[in-house]
């Protein structure tokens, strides 16, 4: 059991990445991730809110989506949980780190659109995971968002002092290294 | 009728290249010509009644709360537009189908509820809809061109003579669309900041 | 306090709003929608086994990848003259992005009489391939005749697989192979079920009527004939009543209707 | 019957999320209410909101909490307009002494021949304080700017950019004195300085005047020839380097003539022509002030009721004589 775990939790964080290999999640990577620490808070935030939404959207679905044939309410009600998830987590962080909630600005808000977030929930769905298997998927899938984050934070840092034509400066070039972070994580997918 | 809110969001202001929401529809999606236009329209549908409902109800609706109202609203709006087209327009609904549940986490949607839509009339929130969707398909279209004709050989469905034998299998997948996102748009900075060297 | 529920109440009304708004158009739409599938599901399966006219549902007990018992419905062709033609499935293996549907004719003697993609979701532009030049390959393969090893060309099989979507391919052709093996496998209540063209279907196993109820899928028919090894599997869904035998010039009831693509259902 | 049943497990099912979720919300509200004062909130609004630091606190809305809080006067923000200023103070209700003259950065370095004095090729992080890091920067004048543009990101306004000979130039209009460039330039180049004055010398390097020849063509060598000819003498000479008081300085232009190295410029007017004065014969009624004021003796007369007449050998054009001439005869001209 635990071993097919740990392959769903590796193949969360590497082969199928939210960011890089399933395109979703792509305005707060691109977002945030201009300085480490903001691309850190940020995938805490993303990390916690998944994980906690992989939990709620599983039982949702199984202890009252499922039993009552209600599956037509399954978008409604997975968006409404992750919806109301962030704004919690946007005051916690609003409470308890101000400068972080300054760093994330627009971003926080924008997770409930974050199409990873929902993503992994139906994927939970669909994939007809157990309520450990989902905790774990969404786990994974938000330490890979997390990962790659931190990934281009530090890059994009470096960028910022290199030489980079005009018209490339920002978010060009920050799409092309994407790109490249791409390619590169398809190594990856050789590990399946 | 100020046009400037209609014809902002086409290329001024443009929702994926400017304002940078909605790029994880954008950049799944814009695999070929007829995909991107097929989502560009769903998209622009769905923005236009999310705009128009939220700017309706803006003033009742608490601040606390105010994020997941707006998503419920978007939420329904989009399931029930997915459920009619499937009854009722099933070959359409066969070609926009799978679009059509990808609209609801599409950022411009919530993006242009939260800063336009709560806090301006409702036939400006009409305009800045229709202009954000043909922004929102153009944009998809100009990304889609590139990667359907190198990525897969294909114009709008049409083999292309030189490319079809072994199209650049790159361009289909993730990183293709990195690139040529990043391509355009710092083609587009470039023309904004007046074609300087 | 009031405030909580104040804010409470807000949300609730909206919900609450959204909720019957929806339960509006699914119960506007199921039945449309259930209508539309079929339609396309009873176009298929004339396509994927030429000449079949009329078709005879039969339920098969097998065991899905988990090792889970389950049930795959076949429908069992006949022609005009009620000559019997072969079986037709949906197998739904899991591919990149998800099911892949898949509706498989076979002719009595195993062999490939045709196969459709119903819906997928793979990756657009690459697994999507499947669909179109894929497909006609492999149905010439299948058609060839001679015993076809239904693996891809990387695993020693007669398939050479999409460059790139390798998975998708893998599971396409595993779909074919779980289809054979279920026909293999109920060999017997096949023949036994084609042995009867003329008369009207056994009244036995007969299927449930579309139930009024809007669940968009209803439950297979729980009654199985009682093989002798293999145990019927349990009704699922306990809501649905035991279906009365009905006779109808051509049962209505589709076979596990395929995944809605939007991807509702088990 | 089951439709009905289906619609209301439905409603109720949504309903019931609904009002979980929105009590949660609004008891978390509750629970993390950050209060917040609302003259905080009135400042950061009035605040210009580039949360750039030049107040030397954590952006806009740490020096808001710190006026409201601590009292610190609302003049820390260089960046405030008088208008703005004026305009905060009547909010918050707090004394408005801000500095009155407008300030602009300018970078006090003219290193034209970029090529010829260049010490090595760095092709290392582009950034100033790491090239200063190898060798003290890339040009044999240590002083010189190091030109890899540390000002040009720092500057949260945009008004500078990169020109030729890599040296920054300074837009005055978006220019608001915030100091981030003065701190992110390493070799402390670039100075503020009161907006109107035009005459600045370009030069940073106390290196002896030899030294200063060797290593750059329009470098001050410390010949002190300005502040002979400088009638206001709002120039100050310390270890070899001209330095201009603002406050005494009137931008004559006799020093920018008058300087050799051509290190002391007037924005604006690139090539500076020395100027002389000339007395209008006829309307001269010979009341001896231009004689009286002019320190360098260039003024011929003295007898009152007699006509004057400028020695132009001697007269450095520093305008003294036009502005106290009563009559308004005296006109300064370039002479070429």
């Amino acid at each position: 059991m635990s071993a097919d775990l740990f392959s769903i939790f590796i193949i969360a964080i590497f082969i199928e990445n939210f960011v890089l290999n399933q395109i979703l999640g792509i305005c707060p990577f691109v977002g945030v991730s201009n300085r480490v620490d903001s691309a850190v808070g940020m995938g805490l935030a993303v990390t916690f809110v998944m994980v906690l939404a992989g939990v709620v959207t599983w039982s949702i679905q199984n202890l009252f989506l499922a039993p009552f044939h209600l599956e037509y309410l399954q978008t409604l009600s997975f968006i409404l949980v992750i919806a109301s998830l962030v704004q919690f987590v946007e005051m916690v962080i609003r409470k308890t780190v101000p400068s972080l909630y300054q760093a994330l600005g627009v971003y926080l808000p924008l997770i409930t659109t974050n199409c990873a977030v929902l993503g992994v929930a139906l994927l939970n769905v669909r994939k007809g995971y157990g309520l450990v298997e989902s905790a774990v998927n969404s786990l994974g899938g938000g330490l890979g968002f997390f990962f790659a984050l931190l990934l281009m934070a530090g890059i994009r840092e470096r960028l910022e002092v290199a030489e980079v034509p005009v018209a490339m400066r920002g978010a060009p070039i920050t799409f092309i290294t994407a790109g490249l972070l791409a390619i590169a994580f398809y190594g990856f997918a050789g590990l399946a | 009728m100020n046009t400037k809110e209609l014809t902002k969001g086409i290329w001024a202001e443009n929702p994926i290249f400017v304002i940078m929401l909605g790029c994880c529809p954008a950049l799944a999606v814009s695999t070929s010509l007829a995909n991107a236009f097929g989502m560009g329209i769903a998209a622009t549908f769905v923005l236009l009644g999310s705009n128009l409902i939220i700017s309706l109800i803006r003033a009742s609706v608490p601040d606390k709360i105010r994020i997941p109202v707006y998503i419920v609203v978007i939420a329904t709006f989009v399931t029930m537009i997915d459920k009619f087209m499937a009854a009722f327009t099933p070959a359409l609904s066969a070609s926009l189908g799978i679009f059509i549940p990808l609209i609801v986490v599409n950022c411009i949607i919530l993006g242009r509820a939260e800063a336009f839509a709560n806090k301006n009339t409702p036939q400006d929130s009409i305009l800045d809809a229709i202009g954000m969707g043909l922004g929102f398909t153009i944009a998809l279209a100009m990304i889609a061109v590139f990667r359907e004709v190198l990525g897969d050989g294909k114009f709008f469905g049409i083999p292309v003579p030189l490319i079809k034998d072994d199209p650049c299998l790159l361009m289909i997948m993730a990183p293709g669309g990195f690139f040529v996102f990043g391509l355009l748009m710092a083609w587009k900075k470039h023309l904004a900041a007046g074609g300087a060297k | 306090m009031n405030d909580l529920i104040q804010t409470g109440k807000y949300l609730l009304i909206i919900s609450a709003i959204a909720g019957l708004l929806l339960a509006f158009t699914e119960m506007v739409t199921a039945p449309r929608i259930a209508e539309n599938n079929r339609l396309v599901l009873e176009k298929a399966r004339r396509e994927v086994l030429p000449g079949a006219e009329r078709f005879d549902t039969l339920d098969l007990a097998t065991t899905d990848d988990a090792g889970h018992p389950a049930t795959r419905s076949l429908s069992l062709g006949f022609d005009a003259q009620g000559k019997f033609l072969g079986t037709v499935q949906t197998v739904s293996p899991k591919g990149y992005g998800g099911p892949i549907d898949i509706v498989l004719g076979l002719k009595p003697d195993g062999a490939v009489s045709g196969v459709k993609i119903q819906s997928m979701r793979e990756t657009p532009g690459l697994g999507t391939k499947l669909a179109e030049g894929f497909l006609d390959k492999f149905l010439e393969v299948a058609r060839a005749g001679h015993p076809v090893k239904f693996f891809v060309k990387k695993d020693g099989g007669d398939i050479d697989a999409i460059t790139a979507a390798t998975i998708s391919s893998r599971a396409f052709c595993k779909g074919i192979r779980d289809g054979i093996k279920v026909v293999q496998e109920g060999q017997t209540l096949i023949q036994q079920r084609a042995a009867a063209p003329g008369a009207t279907p056994l009244p036995g196993p007969a299927t449930t009527p579309v139930a009024p109820s809007p669940a968009p899928a209803p439950a297979p028919a729980p009654v199985v004939p009682p093989a002798p090894s293999v145990p019927p599997a349990p009704p699922a869904d306990p809501e649905s009543p035991p279906p009365a035998p009905t006779v109808a010039p051509e049962p209505p009831a589709p076979p596990l209707p395929p995944a809605i693509p939007q991807g509702g259902g088990q | 019957m089951a439709t009905v049943t289906a619609i209301f497990s439905a409603i109720l099912l949504m309903g019931a999320l609904g009002f979980v979720f929105g009590a949660i919300l609004s008891y978390a509200s509750q629970k993390f209410a950050v209060t917040v004062d609302p003259r905080i909130e009135t400042a950061i609004s009035l605040l210009p909101g580039a949360n750039c630091g030049g107040c030397g606190f954590p952006g806009c809305a740490g020096l808001a909490t710190a006026i409201v809080e601590k009292g610190v006067p609302i003049a820390t923000c260089p960046v405030l307009t008088a208008a703005a200023r004026a305009k905060l103070s009547l909010a918050l209700g707090l004394a408005d002494a801000g500095p009155t003259t407008p300030l602009v950065a300018t970078v006090m370095c003219n290193g034209l021949p970029a090529e010829e004095y260049r010490k090595f090729e760095y092709t290392g992080i582009v950034d100033c304080q790491a090239a200063v890091l190898v060798a003290n920067g890339p040009w044999l004048c240590p002083h010189r700017c190091v030109g890899l543009g540390s000002c040009v990101k720092a500057c949260p306004f945009g008004a500078m950019t990169l020109g030729e000979n890599r040296l920054p130039i300074i837009d005055k209009e978006k220019c608001t004195a915030c100091g981030k460039c003065v701190k992110a330039c390493p070799k402390a180049i670039i100075k503020l300085v009161d907006k109107e004055k035009t005459v600045h010398v370009k030069c940073n390097s106390p290196e002896k005047g030899p030294d200063v020849r060797k290593v750059c063509k329009v470098g001050c060598i410390g010949c002190q020839l300005c502040k002979k000819v400088c009638a206001y003498d709002a120039i100050i000479i310390e270890n070899n380097l001209a330095r201009i008081d603002y406050s005494k300085c009137v931008q004559c232009g006799a020093c920018v003539a008058k300087c050799p190295q051509k290190t002391i410029i007037m924005q604006g007017v690139p090539d500076f022509k020395a100027r002389k004065a000339f007395i209008d014969e006829p309307a001269c009624v010979g009341c001896t002030l231009c004689f009286k004021v002019c320190k360098f003796q260039a003024v011929e007369g003295g007898t009152p009721k007699e006509k004057h007449r400028i020695i132009s050998a001697k007269c450095v054009g520093c305008g003294a004589c036009v502005a106290k001439c009563p009559k308004k005869c005296i006109i300064l001209k370039p002479i070429d």
